[in-house]
């Protein structure tokens, strides 16, 4: 059974025309999904519905078979899918301190929030280092390693990723992909969204390929890293180093 | 016309985020900027074009001194930019967004029509060479990330700077279009417009540029051609990693 | 071209019907009151087209319009006075005067931004107030300034009309002007400025200079509007010259129309203008015309945030572009496919 | 030169006149600082709480002060209404000018409202211990004025310790500066916002309530109130509580010392020189304020 | 009379006065006590079959809302739209002038009861007439009068002011300090404060750190009651406390906790006085409100009773030429009213001065003239 399953979802914004057009996914446990595909193609407004953020107009929002269509991020933090967002969404007039233990926010146990802060404190040197600084004065790689900390704080059984490598350094970037797999390891769901398309889809087990607001292609990531075609109109050739 | 900075120094309280840089650019070339996160290259960009005023050191563009001048200023002697944090006018509409890159002269240039023929083909223009032209009516704050970033591109080019400073111009853009858009840069430089590129994206900055500047906290710690940036020790340790 | 037909419905036809307005309007008023509250009217509509200079352009919310029409108005009600100037010669020193002085406020309040300008302007209404309350050997103090009328002896319909048609001629001029600097490369610096000013600025707009220009612009026709209704009035207040009421409505009126339209302005102050008079007859003797005026604004914010024309407009453009949408209507390997077509033809 | 008494009579009227406006701006610092709401309903909302605290002794005989018990949820309860009904529906983008215009309407409402309700009079709660005062070093000290200064002291502490050391105080910062980011993070932010304007308005009540005690009231007396309280809270560096309960006390006191020699009218222009001075020399304010001046 | 006119004035059409007045706003207390005035004036003449042989009169009342631009409009309003027949003044020296004005441009009379400050007659208007005994400059006239008369050693020797920033209120304590000044007495605290302001402490610090023999407030209602407070709370005790129109007000003695033992008012108007129509108003008033008039609702029918004089005395009440047949009239003629006979010079001015009354035991009494008094004026006066 999936962790989170969309179903023939229809979604838009305001009054203009639907920006998901009959669009379905489904994310097993211990498995990455990666989401490609061109700007604009409504990777982010996927995440947005699978989150809670975004309400559908139809179609069908499951998680762990459960059918929750319409509710709020509030909820679906509580049936454990957990959204990163893209761009930058540091609390900037707030610490990274308040930043981070705000990730904990729904933890009750002092201890656990502790400890877990102790943990992406080791894991994002930059985190503890700037643990007293105002958020929104980092550079803009900093900041998202603090909200890639904020949402280590908690323990979802759904991670959703809206390009996590965005703006990070070499370094930066690996240790986040090394944490993805480790959460696939653990068992957690995770559907990637990621410009950064081929080394995205050496990490995922699957990939699919999202194209006017529907699903292009999908299939195992190796055989669409494979694909040539798919290559040069989603992935870009490698250049030649 | 060269950019250079001779001991320019940032520091916010206790952050030092530049510290004593000498870097120069050389006119006609595409120049990338790279280091880790947090190694100042943005505070570099924003002392350069005046955002925010070095501590120490000066600024020089074609030998002309532009430290501490407007932001204005320094646009218009020829340095543009983009910003790391996307920044475009939400409520304009995208080929809006790239006519108010226009600058008026003066005072009766400034009173002529913003939406002459001329103005609005280059527009679409370069609306079309970032692949974004089927948005051309669209409100730019109904826009995905990566298109905003296009646009901000596209607003940049219209107003014909001869340097361009480009801060992470590949983050959240489709790596079909990315080749593009490194095809582009290579185009516009032989042109003969310089380029300053931060970036994270190891594969563009090695494919396109002609010279490299590594900072690490702050210092530039190496510069040269992309094959000896690539093999520099200093530079794997503190930035490539391995 | 699309945009000249635009260009003739939404400008032309509305200009045509405006300057016939105010051309028959006296002769159609059935008394010289319906007269003066044509001229309050209007007054209003040259303050609030004149706030829009710097409210709709660069989308700083001043409430502290009053504070310059009330300026205008003592300082061509002092130079009547004391400087013995003819009225109209009057007038006219005192708004390049006004527009001089707005220099240096414009410099010390458009440094600041967003909420904190607003807080400004009223303190800049409430500053000016103390000083014209408390400076009485020059201003009269809170006794107030009484202006020498321009006309003396004229019958009072007689000039009513007069008045009127002065008003008239600045608001065609107020407009025209508007209409001048929203089509042009200036405009679209100042509404840049208004999107994002960082990003306009380092894009070579000389935000700061660009904004001090159309603010000093706004002033001027401010202080014309309010030196002009100084001469029409002939006492002045300082309680009621430098009032933030003043402001508010100016931004009420122009806000309801529509801060992004030649014409809004014009239109809110008509429907408000007229409003206020008939709250004013009908709860007269009550407090409630406050209420009324509360809640006409609070439904244009809550409801029409943009204003009664662009609602008005927005589903006849709806019909008319359909396709106004932002999503891509092809695939990636669709234009791929155009690019490639292109590209041959034009090699 | 004035005589060493009057000076010190002077600074002791001042720092209770400082105290005051520190009550009177709690509010704005909350919702202006932190909530970006330009909030001109504020002072409107004060002279509604003064007029119920007058109207509780007026009619019922009881100490002003125990209107409180009504007034304080009351306001919470309106202020979330508020919030929730209104502010909450405008566009993010134009937050800032919007609310400025629907709070002044507000304003206007209460006004008119309470002129309909109570006419225009001026009034004022008559105290068994109004006219009381004691010695303190040879200076008088009014017990009315005391109370409110007492008043504001509670009340700050309180909103500060609220502020910067519960869950709630950062569940409303984090979701006034990335609304998306905090549902995210598991916050209830329609609430958390309710809440946030609540509170500002439930220091409303306690300020209306204090200004009571020793002024005369009457419903247009918010255009008076708003100016200075908007200086404050700027000099004080917009959302920080200590900060606008510096300023305050340092501008009452200001202002009550330069009335010796400049006199009522001039001594009030200290509130907007110190306006114009702060944002000419710090936008960020003076003692907090952090990123606050570009918003 | 009125046959010759061919405007079909026929004679029982109500005569309509048209009145604004600040209904809401700063001055709506005072203006409302001024409408009780004009509606007491109505009911009464009405009652007694109205004017020029039986035409009633109607009030046409409108609310400027204590707004000169909007007392302007209501004028415009009541003459060039509604045709009244007469229009009557509004409250407060802001109002009347630019509502004078309107009159005068349209050849109206114009009576009025509040404008009482000195800038009111010298705008050169020939159609306005201030129906009280005094302009604000002399109300404290006799009470100069007879500091001035003390002996040395008892006169008061140093005074001080304040003054709220308003043409009538500082009319008053700034007449009194010319005369007081003339006469050697030094002033020690001048104070002008604006209109809004509600903290008194530091005046009322400065006047108590000075020490004055006497305090004079130049004040409308609520000030007045502050700076008394606020004094009160330093425990300042004057020789001599004067304060214009508060302490005259009902609410007065309650307001500042019937700590009033000494406090002096003038005033143009007092319910015992002896005029004749003066008994036939309080008797009506009373039945008709249930209270008993005061100085805002004398000033209002004593409008009124100047305006009627005018009217029968002309023989006609409307718009064109009859109005300045009034006006002449009235330049010339005198009129008994509640506050007594008035008459005025050429710019409308009164010919009279206030009474003083002073707070003693529970109640204010008239202490000066020494011929209207109803107790002696007490000075020093007692600890309040
Ligand atoms: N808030 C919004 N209002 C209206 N339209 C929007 C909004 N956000 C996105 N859109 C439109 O929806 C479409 C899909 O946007 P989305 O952000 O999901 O794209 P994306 O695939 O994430 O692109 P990118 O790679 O650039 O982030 C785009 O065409 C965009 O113009
Ligand atoms: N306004 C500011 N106030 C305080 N510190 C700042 C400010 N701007 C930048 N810094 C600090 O200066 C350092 C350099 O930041 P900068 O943004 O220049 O880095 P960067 O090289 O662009 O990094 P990235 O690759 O993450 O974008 C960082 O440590 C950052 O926290
Ligand atoms: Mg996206
Ligand atoms: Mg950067």
């Amino acid at each position: 059974m999936s962790e989170i399953e969309l179903v023939d979802v229809r979604a838009g914004y305001g009054r203009a025309a639907p920006v998901l057009r009959g669009f379905s996914v489904a994310v097993p446990a211990g498995t990455v999904v990666c989401l490609v595909g061109p700007n604009g193609a409504g990777k982010s407004t996927v995440l947005k519905v699978a989150s809670g953020l975004l309400s559908p107009r139809s179609g069908r929002v499951l998680v762990g078979g459960k059918d929750l269509t319409g509710a709020g991020p509030q909820r679906m933090l509580a049936e454990g899918v957990a959204l990163v967002l893209q761009g930058h969404s540091v609390f900037r007039e707030m610490t990274v301190e308040e930043n981070v233990l705000l990730g904990g926010y729904t933890l009750h146990d002092r201890t656990e929030k502790t400890r877990r802060a102790r943990f992406v404190k080791e894991l994002l040197p930059v985190v503890g280092e700037r643990w007293n600084s105002l958020a929104g004065l980092l550079s803009g790689g900093q900041q998202k390693q603090v909200e890639f900390a904020r949402s280590l704080m908690v323990d979802p059984k759904v991670v959703l990723l809206d390009e996590p490598s965005m703006g990070l350094d070499p370094k930066a970037t690996s240790t986040i992909f090394d944490q993805v797999v480790r959460m696939r390891d653990a068992g957690t769901a995770v559907l990637l969204v990621e410009q950064n398309a081929r080394r995205a889809l050496e990490t995922a087990d699957l990939g699919c390929v999202l194209d006017l607001g529907r699903v292009h292609i999908s299939g195992p990531a190796a055989d669409l890293l494979a694909d040539p075609q798919l290559g040069e109109l989603y992935l870009g050739g490698r250049p030649a180093v | 016309m060269t950019l250079t900075t001779t001991g320019l120094r940032k520091s916010f309280g206790g952050v030092v985020a530049i510290d004593d840089a000498d870097v120069s650019f050389l006119p006609g070339r595409v120049n990338a900027l790279i280091g880790p996160n947090g190694s100042g290259k943005t505070t570099f960009f924003n002392c350069v074009t005046g955002m925010i005023k070095p501590d120490a050191g000066r600024i020089s563009y074609g030998g002309r001194d532009l430290t501490g001048r407007a932001p204005h200023v320094i646009a218009r002697a020829g340095v543009g930019r983009t910003f790391q944090l996307c920044r475009i006018f939400p409520r304009l509409t995208a080929i809006e967004n790239v006519l108010a890159a226009v600058r008026p002269g003066g005072l009766l240039h400034g009173l002529r029509s913003a939406h002459r023929r001329h103005e609005l083909e280059r527009a679409h223009h370069w609306l079309t060479r970032l692949g974004i032209e089927h948005l051309a009516g669209a409100e730019a704050r109904n826009m995905s990330w990566g298109q905003q970033k296009l646009l901000e591109l596209a607003g940049v080019l219209m107003a014909e700077p001869a340097t361009i400073l480009l801060d992470e111009p590949a983050g959240g853009v489709n790596p079909a279009l990315l080749d593009r858009i490194g095809t582009l840069v290579r185009e516009l430089n032989a042109e003969g417009r310089t380029f300053v590129i931060v970036e994270h994206n190891m594969d563009l900055v090695m494919s396109i540029s002609d010279h490299i500047v590594v900072f690490d906290r702050g210092r530039p710690i190496a510069a040269g051609p992309p094959a000896e940036i690539r093999a520099d020790d200093r530079v794997l340790g503190a930035y490539l990693g391995v | 071209m699309p945009s000249v037909s635009k260009g003739v419905f939404s400008y032309g036809l509305p200009a045509l019907v405006l300057i016939a307005a105010i051309a028959v309007f006296p002769s159609l008023a059935p008394n010289p009151y319906v007269l003066s509250s044509g001229v309050i009217v209007l007054n209003w509509a040259v303050l609030a087209t004149a706030w829009n200079f710097v409210g709709g352009f660069t989308g700083y919310i001043s409430l502290g319009h009053g504070a310059l029409a009330g300026l205008g108005g003592y300082a061509t009600g002092l130079l009547i006075t004391k400087a013995s100037l003819p009225s109209f010669a009057g007038l006219l020193v005192a708004a390049l005067l006004v527009a001089a002085l707005a220099v240096p406020i414009g410099f010390a309040a458009l440094r600041v931004r967003g909420a904190s300008f607003v807080i400004v302007s009223i303190a800049l209404v409430l500053i000016l107030l103390l000083v014209f309350q408390s400076w009485s050997s020059v201003t009269g103090g809170s006794r107030g300034l009484v202006v020498p009328r321009p006309f003396p002896g004229m019958l009072r319909p007689e000039h009513h009309r007069v008045f009127f048609f002065l008003y008239g001629g600045l608001l065609l001029l107020a407009l025209a002007t508007w209409w001048l600097l929203d089509r042009s490369r200036f405009g679209m610096g100042l509404k840049a400025i208004r999107e994002d000013e960082d990003k306009a600025e380092s894009l070579g707009t000389p935000t700061f200079a660009y904004k001090l220009t159309v603010f000093v612009v706004s002033a001027a026709f401010t202080a014309l509007a309010g030196g002009l209704y100084a001469l029409w009035f002939g006492d002045l207040d300082p309680v009621f010259q430098f009032s933030v009421l003043t402001g508010s409505y100016i931004v009420l009126m122009a806000l309801l129309g529509g801060v992004r339209n030649l014409y809004g302005p014009v239109l809110g102050a008509v429907v408000v203008g007229v409003a206020l008079e008939y709250f004013k007859v009908e709860f007269g003797n009550t407090p409630l015309h406050l209420v009324t005026t509360g809640l006409l604004l609070g439904l244009v914010v809550m409801f029409m945030p943009d204003g009664v024309i662009p609602s008005l407009g927005a589903p006849a453009k709806r019909l008319r572009k359909r396709q106004d949408s932002s999503i891509r209507e092809v695939t990636a390997a669709d234009l791929a496919e155009q690019r490639r077509g292109r590209t041959e033809v034009k090699s | 030169m004035p005589s060493g008494a009057l000076l010190f009579q002077s600074i002791i009227l001042g720092l209770l006149l400082g105290g005051m406006y520190a009550l009177l701006a709690a509010g704005l610092t909350l919702y202006f600082g932190i909530m970006r709401v330009v909030m001109i309903a504020h002072s409107a909302f004060l002279i509604l709480a003064a007029y119920l605290a007058w109207w509780t002794n007026d009619r019922l005989g009881v100490d002003p002060l125990l209107s409180l018990v009504v007034t304080v949820p009351l306001f919470f309860g309106a202020g979330v209404l508020l919030q929730r009904g209104l502010l909450s529906r405008l566009r993010p983008a134009t937050l800032t000018m919007m609310s400025v215009l629907i709070t002044f309407a507000i304003a206007l409402m209460i006004e008119g409202l309470l002129g309909y309700a109570f006419t225009g009079t001026q009034r004022r709660i008559r105290l068994g211990y109004g006219t009381a005062s004691f010695e303190l070093f040879g200076a008088r000290v009014a017990v009315v004025k005391l109370i409110a200064f007492g008043l504001a002291a509670v009340s700050l502490a309180a909103l500060y310790v609220l502020m910067k050391r519960t869950q709630f105080g950062w569940a409303l910062r984090a979701t006034i500066q990335h609304r998306d980011a905090a549902r995210l993070v598991g916050i209830d932010t329609e609430r958390t916002a309710g809440f946030g304007f609540g509170l500002g308005l439930a220091t409303a009540a306690v300020g209306g309530t204090a200004l009571s005690l020793d002024t005369t009231i009457y419903p247009s007396l918010h255009w008076h109130w708003i100016g200075p309280l908007m200086a404050i809270i700027v000099v004080g560096g917009l959302g920080s509580v200590p900060g606008a309960a510096a300023a305050a006390l340092l501008l009452g006191l200001a202002q009550s010392l330069l009335q010796i020699p400049m006199g009522a009218t001039w001594a009030q222009t200290v509130f907007y020189v110190a306006l114009f001075a702060t944002l000419a020399v710090r936008p960020q304010g003076f003692f907090g304020g952090r990123l606050a001046q570009r918003f | 009379g009125g046959s010759d006119d061919g405007g079909g004035n026929s004679g029982d059409d109500p005569i309509v006065v048209g009145i604004s007045l600040p209904l809401t706003g700063d001055f709506s207390e005072p203006g409302k006590g001024v409408q009780e005035g004009y509606e007491a004036w109505a009911k009464i003449t009405n009652d007694k079959g109205g004017l020029l042989g039986g035409r009633k009169i109607e009030l046409k009342i409108l609310d400027d809302q204590s707004n000169a631009d909007r007392v302007v409009a209501d004028y415009e309003q009541l003459i060039g739209s509604d045709q009244v027949d007469l229009v009557v003044g509004p409250f407060s020296t802001r109002l009347v002038v630019p509502s004078a004005r309107v009159a005068q441009e349209y050849g109206m009379l114009f009576v009025e009861p509040a404008g009482a400050a000195a800038e009111v007659f010298n705008q050169g208007f020939k159609n306005l007439f201030y129906a009280a005994p005094a302009v604000a400059d002399d109300h404290y006239n006799h009470l100069a009068e007879h500091l001035l008369a003390l002996p040395e050693g008892e006169k008061p020797k140093t005074v001080a002011y304040a003054a709220m920033d308003d043409p009538f209120a500082q009319g008053t304590a700034y007449g009194l300090k010319k005369k007081l000044e003339a006469g050697g007495v030094r002033t020690v605290v001048d104070e002008v404060y604006p209109p809004n302001t509600t903290d008194f402490g530091s005046i009322a610090a400065k006047i108590a750190a000075a020490k004055p023999d006497m305090v004079v407030g130049g004040s409308q209602y609520q000030d007045g009651v502050n700076l008394i407070v606020a004094l009160q709370q330093l425990n300042y005790q004057p020789r001599l406390a004067a304060f214009s129109t508060a302490p005259t007000n009902p609410e007065f003695a309650k307001a500042i906790g019937n700590k009033t033992e000494g406090i002096l008012s003038p005033t143009g108007y007092s319910q015992d006085a002896p005029y004749p129509s003066n008994k036939e108003f309080v008797e009506k008033f009373t039945a008709q409100f249930g209270k008993a008039p005061e100085e805002d609702q004398a000033n209002g029918y004593t409008t009124g009773q100047v305006v009627a004089a005018a009217v029968e005395a002309a023989g006609c009440a409307e718009q064109g030429e009859c109005q300045q047949k009034m006006i002449d009239w009235l330049h010339s003629n005198s009129v008994d009213t509640v506050v007594g006979p008035l008459r005025w010079d050429a710019t409308g001015k009164p010919q009279g001065a206030h009474m003083i009354q002073q707070w003693i035991g529970n109640d204010i009494k008239i202490v000066l003239p020494a011929d209207a008094k109803e107790a002696d004026l007490l000075y020093p006066k007692p600890a309040w």
